[in-house]
C-alpha cells in the first residue's frame, strides 16, 4: 500500500488500526504487557515509543538507502538498524536530559527500555520490506507507534479497572493480560478491510 | 426484646440483581417469541442450547473454583439467550453450546464473575464464532410465515448469503419492521425489539441515552454517506444491539458524557464497518471496540464532586 | 411555579407514600411519661455537666446541667418531680452517656420564665445568648448547638437564612404537622433568627408533597418582608443542608467548609419554632414533636418530653401491632437502629419507627453489577461502587480520599437503590470516619 | 568448572524453573506470532537456540575482555552476528520456513531472552556452563513454542505437525490460528501452568516434599 494511492488518512488507518503493531503484527508485546498496569506510565511509554519509532524509521531509511544498498551490504541490515536504534536512544536521552528536562523526567525512564522494544526494530524492517520511501517510512513509524499508544492506553485503562476484580490467582498478571490482548485483537478485527 | 441493629438504610428498593435480569428476560420475550414464530422450532432449539450451556458453564466453573454459585441471579440465562438470539436459526447446535461456554467462562468468570467483565460476553462469543466458523454464521433462513407468499415461491428455506444489508430493496419497510427478512433469530423483528425497549425504559432497567443515540448516530451517518437511514436502522442487528447489548451494565460507561460518547462511537463504527469494512454487519465489532474504550471513558468523564474544584486528570 | 431541586437523589419508598400516609393526618398530641431519662450529650460537642443529684426536686424547665465550653448548651428538666438517678447508661452512641433520670410528678410546675420581648422588641444582641440558655440545638437530627451555628465569625458574611421544612426522610411527618398547626411560631422564630443574625433574607423550603403545609406557610408569611417560600421537588435528600443550599441558591458548600462558607445558615423548622418559644415565652427546650409509626397500633405525631423512652411513647400509641424486629430513630434512610426500646427520645430524634419481622429483612451482599444506580443516586456526585471496591479489596484509604470520600453525607441513597444489596453507605461512612479521626489526630 | 549436578540444574533451570515463555514471560512476540503451526514454533525455537548457544559461548569467552560500560552494545553485536548467520543459512536451506518466520527471524536480536542470558549468565560463567545454559533455555523456549503452536494447530486446523489428527468431522476453530487465538492460547496455557505451579508449591509447603526434586 502506497501513500500516494490511499492518502494520508487511510495510510494512518492502515498503520495504526488495521495493521496494529500489537494486535496484528505482534510487535512490542514486552512493553505492552510490562508497563500497561498504570495509565500514566502506559501513556509515557507510548509517547516515548512514538518519538523513537519516527526517528528510527528516518535514520534507518537513510542508512539503508544511501549506505547499505550502494555498498551492496544489504545483509547487514539487522545489525545496522539495531545499532542505529541503540545510538538514537542514547542520543535522544542525552538531548532530552540537557534541553528538555521536564520531558526527560516524564519519559526518561522508558527510553532505555525502548532499545529492546521489537516494535522499533520491527518497523524499520517492515519499512524496508514494503519498500517505503522516506516520507512513507517516517509516517509508518509514527502512525504505527500511535497505534501502539492506542493499544497500550486502552489496555492500561482496562487493567486499572480490573485491579479491583476477583480474578483467579493463577490468571492474575500476564495470563489475564494476554487474554485481554486477545479479546482486543478480536475487537480490532472490526477494522479489517477498511483499507483494501 | 430481640432487635436487629445495623446501619441504615433500613428499607431498600425492591429491585435486586435477579429482578433486573428477569426484567431483561421479560423484555426479550417478544423478540424470542417472534424469532421462534418466524424461524420455527429450530430457533427454539438454538436458544435452549445457548441458555443451558451458559448456565451449566457458570455452575460448573463456580463449583470447580469453589466460589459461591450464583446461577440463581439469572445473568447466565440472559447471556445465553442474547447469544442465541444473535445466531442464525440454521446454526448447528454445537455452535451455541461452545459460544455460551466461551462467553461465560473466558469472558465473564475468568475476570471475576458478574460485573467484572469489561467486554460483553455474548458479543465476544458471537465475534469468536463469526471468526471461527464464518460460513455457518451467515447462513440465514428465510422466514416464510409473515406476508412472505411471494418470497416463499422461491422455494428455498435456507439461503447462504449475508444479511439483507447487501441487498436492500428486496424487502419492504413493513417486512423489515415485522421481521420477515433473513437474519439472526433475535434481530429481525424490530417491532418486538421496540416493545422490549419500551418495557425496559418503563421499569427503569436501562436509560434512554445509549440506545437512542446509538441508533440516531447510525441513521444520521448513513444518511450523510448517502445510504437510506431507515434501511440502515431496520436492517441487521443495530436495533437489537443498541437495546440489549450496548446497554449491558458491566461493559458500558457509567457517567452521562461517557454514555453519549460510547453510543456515538458504536453508531459510527457500525456505519464505517458496513460501508468500508470486510464484514457485512458491524454491530458486534462496534460494541466490542467501544467496550475496550469504556474504562477510559469512565475515567475521563468523572463528575465534579460536590463542593470540590475540578482537577484535571 | 418554579420548583427547586438538585442533581442525583432518589424517591425512597415511593410505592408506600414514603411511609408518611399513616401519620400525616394525625394532629400532634402532647404526652408526658412517668419517668424521663435525659442524656447530657444530646447535642454535638462536649457533654454538659449535671448540677443535680439523686433525690433533688426539680421544676419543669429547671437547668439540670451546665454547658462545657463556648459551644455547649445547658440541659433542662423536661418534667417536674424528683431526680431518681444520675449515672452512666449505654445509649445508641459508642460510649455510655451520663444521664439524669427524673420521676414525673405530673404537676408540670414551671420554673420562673423570663421572656425576652416580642418579635419586634426583643433586643437583637440578646437573641443568640437566649437561644443558648434555652438549650436549643438543631432539631432536624444533627443537633448542632443552634447558637453556635448562628454566631457568624468575624470576616464571614451570611446573606440568607434557610428554614428547612423539606422533611425528605421517610416516615416522618413531625415537621409537616408543626408547619400545619403552628405556622406562626415558625415565622416568628424565623424573624427572630433573622434579627439575631442580622440577615435580611430568609427562605422557608418545603417539598411539594406537602401542599397543605405550603398553603399554610404561604398564608403565614403574607406581609413579612424578607421571608420567602420555596417549593422543592420531592426527592431524597432534598433536606440535606448541602443540597438544600445548592437547590435553592445554586451555591455549593466548599469541600471541608460549612454552610457559612456559602453565606448561608440553615435551620430546621422545628428549631425555628422552639426559638420563638424561647424568646417570646422564655421557655427552654423541654419537648419535641416526634412521629411514632410503623408497627404500632395508632401511628401518631406526639409532642413528647425530652427523655421519654420509646416504649412509653409506643405504649401511648396503643403498643406494637406485633413484636418488632427492628426499631430506629428517624426515617428509614438515615435513621439509627436501637438495640432495645428503653432508649430515650432526645432532642435529635424526630421519629421512632418500628418494623415487623417481615419488613426488617437482613439482605445478603452480592457482587456489584455496575448498574450505576448508586452513581445516579449520589447527591454528592461520588462514585459509591468504586469507593466500596477500593475499600473492600485494598482498604485503600489514600485512594478513597482521592475519590473525595470526605464529601459523602451518608444519606444512604446508594445503599437504598443497590440491586446487589451492597452496604455502600455504611462501608463508606466507616472509612470516612477513620480518615477524619486520623486527620484530627495529626 | 561447575560440577555435574550444577550443570544439570543449570540445564533444567532453563527448561522448567525459569522457562522463558511460561515462567519469565520473555520473548512473547514470537511466541504469539510464529505459533500458528507446530512446525513454525519448532523452527523459531531452534533458530533462537542456535543464536543463544552462539552468543552465550562467544560472550562467555570474551567476558574478561569486554569493558563493562560498552558491554550491552557489544553483546548486541555478537547476537546480531549469529542472527545474520542463521538468517542466511535458513534462507539458503529452508526457504519456506524462512518466509513463514518473516521478520521475526531478524527480530531474534531484540528477543529479551538472549540479551538477558548474556547479561545474567554468560558474562559471569565459563564457556561450558554458558553453553549448557543456552541449550536449556533454548530447549525451554522451543518446548513452550511447541505447546502453544501445537494447541493452536490442533484446535485451529485439526492437525499436528501437518498430520490430520481429529478426523474429517472436526471443524477447526479458525480463530485459533488468527492473532486473537495466539494471545488467548498463550494466556490460557500460562494461567494453567501457573495454577499447576501454585498447587505444587502449596503442596511443597504443606507436605514434607520441601526438598527440590
Amino acid at each position: 500500500m502506497r501513500l500516494n494511492e490511499v492518502g494520508i488518512f487511510l495510510f494512518f488507518v492502515s498503520c495504526a488500526l488495521v495493521n496494529n503493531f500489537i494486535f496484528s503484527r505482534f510487535l512490542g508485546n514486552c512493553p505492552y504487557l510490562g508497563v500497561s498496569n498504570k495509565l500514566s506510565t502506559a501513556t509515557g511509554m507510548g509517547i516515548a515509543v512514538t518519538f523513537v519509532m519516527g526517528l528510527s524509521s528516518l535514520f534507518a531509511y537513510i542508512v539503508y538507502t544511501y549506505v547499505l544498498v550502494p555498498l551492496d551490504l544489504k545483509y547487514l541490515d539487522t545489525i545496522s538498524f539495531i545499532l542505529i536504534i541503540a545510538a538514537l536512544v542514547q542520543f535522544v536521552e542525552m538531548f532530552m536530559r540537557k534541553s528538555l528536562p521536564a520531558l526527560y523526567s516524564a519519559l526518561g525512564i522508558y527510553l532505555p527500555l525502548i532499545t529492546t522494544n521489537c516494535a522499533v526494530l520491527g518497523v524499520t524492517l517492515v519499512n524496508m520490506k514494503e519498500g517505503y520511501n522516506l516520507i512513507e517510512s517516517v509516517l509508518s513509524g509514527v502512525f504505527g507507534a500511535l497505534g501502539f499508544l492506542l493499544a497500550i492506553v486502552l489496555m492500561a485503562g482496562i487493567r486499572e479497572r480490573l485491579e479491583l476484580s476477583d480474578i483467579p490467582e493463577s490468571f492474575k498478571g500476564f495470563p489475564i493480560c494476554l487474554i485481554i490482548a486477545g479479546m482486543m485483537s478480536l475487537a480490532f478485527f472490526g477494522f479489517q478491510g477498511l483499507v483494501k | 426484646m430481640n432487635l436487629r441493629v445495623s446501619a441504615g438504610p433500613h428499607l431498600l428498593a425492591k429491585d435486586s440483581t435477579r429482578t433486573l435480569m428477569i426484567d431483561v428476560l421479560i423484555a426479550l420475550v417478544p423478540t424470542t417469541a417472534a424469532g421462534i414464530y418466524l424461524f420455527g422450532l429450530r430457533a427454539a432449539w438454538v436458544l435452549s442450547v445457548a441458555i443451558v450451556s451458559a448456565v451449566i458453564s457458570e455452575y460448573v466453573w463456580q463449583r470447580l473454583m469453589k466460589r459461591p454459585v450464583r446461577v440463581g441471579d439469572f445473568s447466565a440465562v440472559v447471556t445465553g439467550l442474547i447469544l442465541g438470539l444473535n445466531l442464525p436459526s440454521t446454526i448447528a447446535l454445537w455452535v451455541p453450546a461452545i459460544g455460551s461456554a466461551i462467553a461465560i467462562i473466558l469472558i465473564k468468570e475468568l475476570f471475576g464473575g458478574i460485573g467484572h467483565n469489561f467486554m460483553n460476553p455474548a458479543m465476544f462469543a458471537r465475534a469468536f464464532l463469526m471468526a471461527s466458523w464464518p460460513a455457518r454464521m451467515i447462513q440465514f433462513a428465510l422466514p416464510e410465515r409473515l406476508l412472505g407468499a411471494s418470497q416463499a415461491a422461491v422455494g428455498v428455506d435456507t439461503m447462504a448469503s449475508a444479511t439483507p444489508l447487501l441487498m436492500p430493496g428486496n424487502w419492504t419497510t413493513y417486512d423489515m419492521l415485522l421481521g420477515n427478512i433473513p437474519g439472526t433469530i433475535g434481530e429481525v423483528s424490530k417491532v418486538a425489539i421496540l416493545i422490549g425497549f419500551v418495557y425496559l425504559l418503563f421499569v427503569g432497567t436501562i436509560s434512554w441515552e445509549i440506545p437512542t443515540i446509538f441508533v440516531g448516530t447510525t441513521a444520521l451517518l448513513s444518511w450523510l454517506l448517502g445510504a437510506d437511514p431507515l434501511i440502515a436502522v431496520l436492517s441487521g442487528g443495530v436495533l437489537f444491539g443498541a437495546v440489549f447489548m450496548a446497554t449491558d451494565y458491566a461493559t458500558g460507561p457509567i457517567y452521562f458524557p461517557g454514555k453519549v460518547i460510547f453510543a456515538i462511537g458504536c453508531g459510527a463504527m457500525v456505519v464505517i464497518i458496513r460501508q468500508y469494512g470486510n464484514y457485512p454487519e458491524g454491530v458486534t465489532f462496534a460494541i466490542l471496540l467501544m467496550n475496550c474504550v469504556t474504562p477510559l471513558l469512565d475515567r475521563f468523564t468523572v463528575r465534579r464532586v460536590y463542593g470540590t474544584v475540578k482537577k484535571h486528570a | 411555579m418554579r420548583k427547586f431541586t438538585f442533581g442525583g437523589g432518589i424517591h425512597p419508598l415511593s410505592d408506600m407514600h414514603e411511609g408518611k400516609a399513616e401519620t400525616r393526618g394525625r394532629e400532634v398530641i402532647a404526652f408526658a411519661p412517668d419517668q424521663v431519662v435525659i442524656p447530657m450529650d444530646m447535642h454535638l460537642g462536649a457533654p454538659s455537666v449535671p448540677t443535680v443529684a439523686k433525690g433533688d426536686t426539680v421544676l419543669l424547665g429547671q437547668v439540670i446541667a451546665t454547658p462545657t465550653g463556648a459551644r455547649g448548651i445547658p440541659v433542662h428538666a423536661s418534667v417536674s418531680g424528683t431526680v431518681s438517678d444520675v449515672g452512666m447508661r449505654q445509649l445508641v452512641g459508642r460510649a455510655p452517656s451520663m444521664c439524669v433520670v427524673i420521676d414525673n410528678d405530673h404537676r408540670d410546675e414551671w420554673v420562673k420564665l423570663t421572656p425576652l420581648g416580642t418579635v419586634e422588641t426583643a433586643p437583637a444582641d440578646q437573641i443568640i445568648p437566649a437561644i443558648q440558655q434555652a438549650g436549643i440545638c438543631g432539631l432536624g437530627g444533627a443537633c448542632f448547638p443552634t447558637h453556635a451555628k448562628m454566631t457568624i465569625p468575624e470576616g464571614k458574611v451570611v446573606d440568607t437564612l434557610i428554614i428547612n421544612g423539606a422533611e425528605c426522610e421517610t416516615f416522618l411527618t413531625a415537621d409537616f404537622r408543626l408547619m400545619l398547626e403552628t405556622p406562626d411560631r415558625v415565622v416568628q422564630g424565623t424573624r427572630l433568627a433573622m434579627r439575631g443574625m442580622n440577615v435580611p433574607r430568609a427562605i422557608i423550603a418545603i417539598e411539594d408533597n406537602k401542599p397543605e403545609a405550603i398553603d399554610t406557610m404561604r398564608e403565614a408569611i403574607k406581609g413579612q418582608s424578607g421571608i420567602e417560600l420555596a417549593v422543592m421537588k420531592t426527592k431524597y435528600p432534598q433536606g440535606g443542608e448541602k443540597y438544600l443550599i445548592s437547590s435553592l441558591l445554586k451555591r455549593e458548600v466548599p469541600s471541608g467548609g460549612l454552610p457559612l462558607d456559602a453565606h448561608v445558615v440553615v435551620l430546621n423548622v422545628g428549631t425555628a419554632a422552639v426559638i420563638s418559644d424561647a424568646i417570646l415565652d422564655g421557655k427552654p427546650l423541654t419537648t419535641r414533636i416526634v412521629t411514632v409509626t410503623g408497627a404500632v397500633k395508632t401511628p401518631s405525631n406526639l409532642r413528647v418530653r425530652i427523655g421519654t423512652s420509646i416504649q412509653d411513647a409506643v405504649a401511648f400509641c396503643g403498643g406494637y401491632t406485633e413484636p418488632p424486629a427492628r426499631i430506629f430513630f428517624g426515617g428509614s434512610m438515615s435513621g439509627i437502629a436501637v438495640p432495645d426500646d428503653t432508649m430515650p427520645i432526645t432532642k435529635a430524634n424526630n421519629g421512632v419507627v418500628a418494623l415487623t419481622e417481615k419488613q426488617a429483612v437482613l439482605y445478603e451482599e452480592s457482587p456489584c453489577i455496575r448498574c450505576g444506580r448508586c452513581v445516579r443516586a449520589c447527591p454528592a456526585r461520588l462514585n459509591p461502587f468504586q469507593l466500596k471496591a477500593v475499600l473492600d479489596v485494598n482498604d485503600d484509604l489514600v485512594e478513597a480520599e482521592r475519590l473525595h470520600i470526605a464529601e459523602c453525607c451518608v444519606c444512604g441513597a446508594c445503599s437504598y437503590v443497590c440491586p446487589a444489596r451492597r452496604t455502600l453507605s455504611s462501608t463508606i461512612k466507616a472509612a470516612r470516619d477513620v480518615i477524619a479521626a486520623r486527620r484530627m489526630a495529626r | 568448572m561447575p560440577k555435574r549436578d550444577n550443570l544439570r540444574s543449570v540445564f533444567l533451570n532453563g527448561v522448567l524453573t525459569e522457562n522463558p515463555i511460561f515462567r519469565l514471560v520473555l520473548g512473547t512476540c514470537p511466541a504469539i506470532a510464529v505459533t500458528t503451526s507446530t512446525m513454525n514454533g519448532i523452527g523459531m525455537g531452534l533458530a533462537a537456540t542456535f543464536v543463544l548457544l552462539g552468543s552465550n559461548v562467544v560472550i562467555s569467552m570474551l567476558r574478561n575482555f569486554i569493558p563493562s560500560k560498552v558491554r550491552i552494545p557489544a553483546f548486541i553485536v555478537v547476537i546480531c552476528t549469529f542472527v545474520t548467520i542463521i538468517q542466511l543459512l535458513m534462507q539458503a536451506y529452508v526457504p519456506s520456513l524462512y518466509d513463514a518466520l518473516g521478520i521475526f527471524l531478524p527480530l531474534i536480536v531484540v528477543n529479551c531472552i538472549i540479551l538477558a542470558r548474556a547479561e545474567a549468565f554468560a558474562s559471569k560463567n565459563g564457556v561450558f556452563a554458558s553453553a549448557v545454559d543456552a541449550l536449556g533455555m533454548g530447549l525451554g523456549f522451543t518446548l513452550a513454542l511447541i505447546v502453544i503452536g501445537g494447541a493452536r494447530e490442533i484446535l485451529g486446523a485439526g492437525t499436528f505437525l501437518g498430520f490430520n489428527l481429529l478426523g474429517a468431522g472436526f471443524e477447526p476453530v479458525l480463530l485459533m490460528i488468527l492473532p486473537p487465538g495466539g494471545f488467548i492460547v498463550y494466556g490460557l496455557s500460562l494461567g494453567i501452568i501457573n495454577a499447576i505451579a501454585n498447587r505444587r508449591s502449596k503442596r511443597a509447603i504443606t507436605g514434607k516434599e520441601g526438598v527440590q526434586a
